[in-house]
């Protein structure tokens, strides 16, 4: 159990309740607290509280992504509730406030914090609610349940960290290959081949290819994209998929897919409403753009490569939001 | 166990769009196999813009003219066999201009230095490294996307590759 | 593997999927499919096709409980999307009709069939999606994965009918006790007492007590009411609650909880479109209605007791639906 | 295990209500126990409407007068030990009114046959047969609910126990 003391000096938590094991965590004026099954979100809104429930596995399936992401581009709703925002150094926490109904009902509530604070704030959220045998990156045929009182913890599979590429992973000095990772049960029957460098001497550093399949079947996480290769500030940021996406991203900017293999079904909703808008079914070979102005979850029935593809030029949010650059990538 | 199913110039079952409010061009929605069937060998074809970076989908088929960028590229072989020849000029920064963006296509090989090649399969990944000539070679057709910048060669045509 | 030939008349299906094992099922207009995660409705709107998908645990408990019920009372909602609607001898299966965003961009679908039909299709679906291991009426913590390629079946799970009582359980010719099922794990702190029955001579037959919450402790399903006492068209409707309700079932009258031990969280919201009303909590003693306008969902963290009490008078539907019977049963 | 949580006189912990639209009072809210504890014995407060029928609170809490309903009615104890005696009446249907609902009042235990009595706990259910005469005993305050349809002697005090 963790002791109080080792809880950052920014975290507020209570002492481990006396039935469940969890502790109680405040974040500004918001209450997260967890049970066997569900976790509950408190707000205050017209005089009073509020609150809202997710299962525990959706919620730290979640915020795991939300933290692994470090935030992300734009908006992470955990549900049609509750999600960040980021502001890059500050990140809003709302209830509501990207929902229609909560929105005209005056029930929503929005909080800013400090990127720091908020995100010492999940970690020990995580550390705490994250039972031993759970793993929330996981598919659920890999892991046990996140249900039941408190049993344990899983460190180990909450404390990942998304690999950082400067150019492109096995160039000298960039990110390592997967090779020590074992291939995924989906993905037994993707080659496993790499490349022949045939490269003059003294050109060794220079020329480089990898196989990517088979970099991507190595990958032990689901629905956290890491970069590949970086094209200034294109970044193709690949991912294999599992099951759903924990997150309805809201993007601040133009996000496009390639599906690599097989298929994934998205559900594009409204980014500040949440109504829904289309479903697009990609296979493998399909390219779409998920507009800046939508929401996306996917589902994914069979693990499947999809190229997450990023553009991380400075300044793009407020462009967008002022209208200056159109939420559709291309006008036909 | 599903098998893992990828596509190819052969065999590829593009996707769809269910509108429920809004249009269907809202999402460029292509396939690159589609898209390298119907192009010409080596047409890069632009599948994915996001302001002045593209992925460009090419039909590799025999020899492609030789190319040089004055940034990183890269290359992924989505479908067949494909080998990378690698030119070190012999002065750097000759073979596209000096902070440009995107493909140049060369006059033939550049004078410069081998620096050797790369053979690529299906799902294999290349660097193609700023201000070095490369040349794709490929026996047989096969599909390749370019991760790069709008260029002098980019060929948009969305409304004849895109689901409407 | 579910023979073709044993299929219901009314059903059709396709023979199963070479890969993932299962069927796909038509129904009218619907079209239901399921793969390793999810289950996949398809309807015509608007000249096209539409889909909507569900994780297949959660259609699979919803499905089970709108066979259970016999279509229960008014709206047995799966989702925000999908549901039955019952008009007793005819129900309506929709997809998108009482969601505002669907109707408003015309969408939504329903089609009415003879109760014989769809039951008879929503049997069939459960036959062959329900894998061994899994039990739809069972709590998480209770049951194997309802997900993964098809492997065996749960017919004896699926199979359960709700116990029909006419006065009250144990009178001579009326529904049995528990006494042969175990105590609930989440129960083994009932008293497991029963009352002294002192009758005099000749009237053993016309006393009757029983230990309600003894019979409680032995339920063997979650979120599936019994009758337990008949007082003219008031029926006593008592059941135990795990985890989450797997429906937003709509009334077409109004309905009362009275919450006999622990704790339920209920999300209420409107009956037509689906937005947010209210967030009950109601802890033990607690008494509430259900108002006629709304659809609720609830959360029990705790395996709970609670009492659903129905009023099965005939014609309720077309008298609160006239505006003839106010939605709320008190008027203060 | 957690631990199950009944309610009692003694210890409750009503519930609340969070109102995005609409108001409190249209859940009819209140609590049993808390209903119980602030009534005289044996009071009938309703606390639950369904048209005609009802479902009551009473305080349990000595000797309640004898009862009878032309209809069957069911009693479940939940706080407390509660016994209830029943007479049946020598002339058949002579209690309550013919075809009458709720539950009638007698003027003390009516001429007839003692049928005997039953000891509830906690969570004990009985019936309270259609024509028959019934009392409730108490040792010590305990809480009933009893199922049964509006009469003569259900009290609505909604005001006064529902959250608002
Ligand atoms: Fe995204
Ligand atoms: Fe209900």
């Amino acid at each position: 159990m963790m002791d109080m003391s080792t809880l950052p000096q920014n975290v507020r938590a209570s002492q481990p309740d006396a039935i469940t094991g969890y502790r109680t965590f405040q974040l500004g004026h918001f209450e997260f607290s967890r049970d066997a099954y569900f976790v509950t979100v408190k707000w205050p809104a017209q005089g009073t509280q509020h609150s809202h429930q997710m299962h525990a596995d959706a919620f730290l399936r979640a915020m795991m992504r939300d933290i692994a992401w470090g935030f992300f581009y734009g908006w992470v709703n955990f549900d049609e509730v509750l999600g960040t925002r980021n502001h890059y150094g500050k990140v809003d926490l709302y209830a509501g406030s990207f929902n229609a109904s909560y929105k005209a009902a005056g029930v929503d509530f929005l909080e800013q914090f400090d990127t720091p604070v908020i995100m010492a704030t999940f970690k020990a959220i995580m550390k705490d609610w994250v039972n031993e045998g759970f793993d929330p990156f996981a598919a659920p045929e890999e892991t046990g349940t996140a249900f039941g009182a408190k049993h344990g913890d899983n460190v180990a599979a909450i404390e990942r960290t998304r690999i950082a590429t400067k150019r492109m992973p096995g160039l000298e000095g960039d990110s390592p290959l997967r090779d020590d990772f074992p291939v995924n049960r989906q993905f037994n029957d993707v080659a496993q081949d790499e490349p022949e460098i045939h490269a003059e001497p003294g050109f060794e550093k220079e020329l480089h290819a990898f196989n990517l399949f088979k970099y991507l079947s190595r990958s032990d996480v689901t629905w956290n994209p890491s970069v590949t290769s970086v094209c200034k500030e294109s970044l193709f940021c690949p991912t294999t998929e599992e099951f759903v996406l924990p997150v309805f991203h809201g993007n601040d900017r133009v996000e496009w897919f390639l599906q690599m293999s097989d298929e994934i079904v998205w559900d594009v909703a409204d980014k500040n409403t949440g109504e829904p808008r289309a479903r697009v079914t990609m296979r493998a070979g399909d390219i779409a753009a998920m507009p800046a102005d939508i929401r996306h979850k996917g589902y994914s029935q069979k693990r499947s490569m999809l190229l997450v593809w990023e553009n991380a030029t400075p300044n793009l949010p407020k462009r967008y939001e002022s209208g200056e650059l159109s939420p559709y990538p291309v006008q036909f | 166990m599903q098998q893992t199913t990828f596509g190819s110039l052969e065999h590829f079952q593009k996707g769809s769009i269910e509108i429920i409010k809004g249009k269907a061009e809202h999402y460029a929605f292509s396939n690159i196999y589609e898209v390298a069937s119907g192009a010409p060998p080596y047409q890069k074809t632009v599948v994915g813009k996001n302001l002045k970076f593209v992925i460009e989908s090419l039909r590799a088929e025999g020899d492609s003219p030789w190319y040089a960028a004055a940034h990183d590229e890269f290359v992924v072989v989505m479908d067949g066999d494909v080998t990378v020849h690698y030119i070190k000029p012999d002065v750097a920064g000759s073979l596209a201009p000096a902070d440009s963006e995107g493909t140049y296509t060369l006059d033939g090989a550049p004078q410069g230095k081998s620096m050797g090649y790369v053979k690529l399969g299906r799902g294999h990944q290349a660097i193609l490294p700023a201000g070095v000539a490369y040349q794709f070679r490929a026996a047989k057709p096969g599909v390749l996307i370019v991760q790069t910048i709008l260029g002098p060669n980019s060929v948009e045509k969305w409304n004849d590759i895109c689901l409407q």
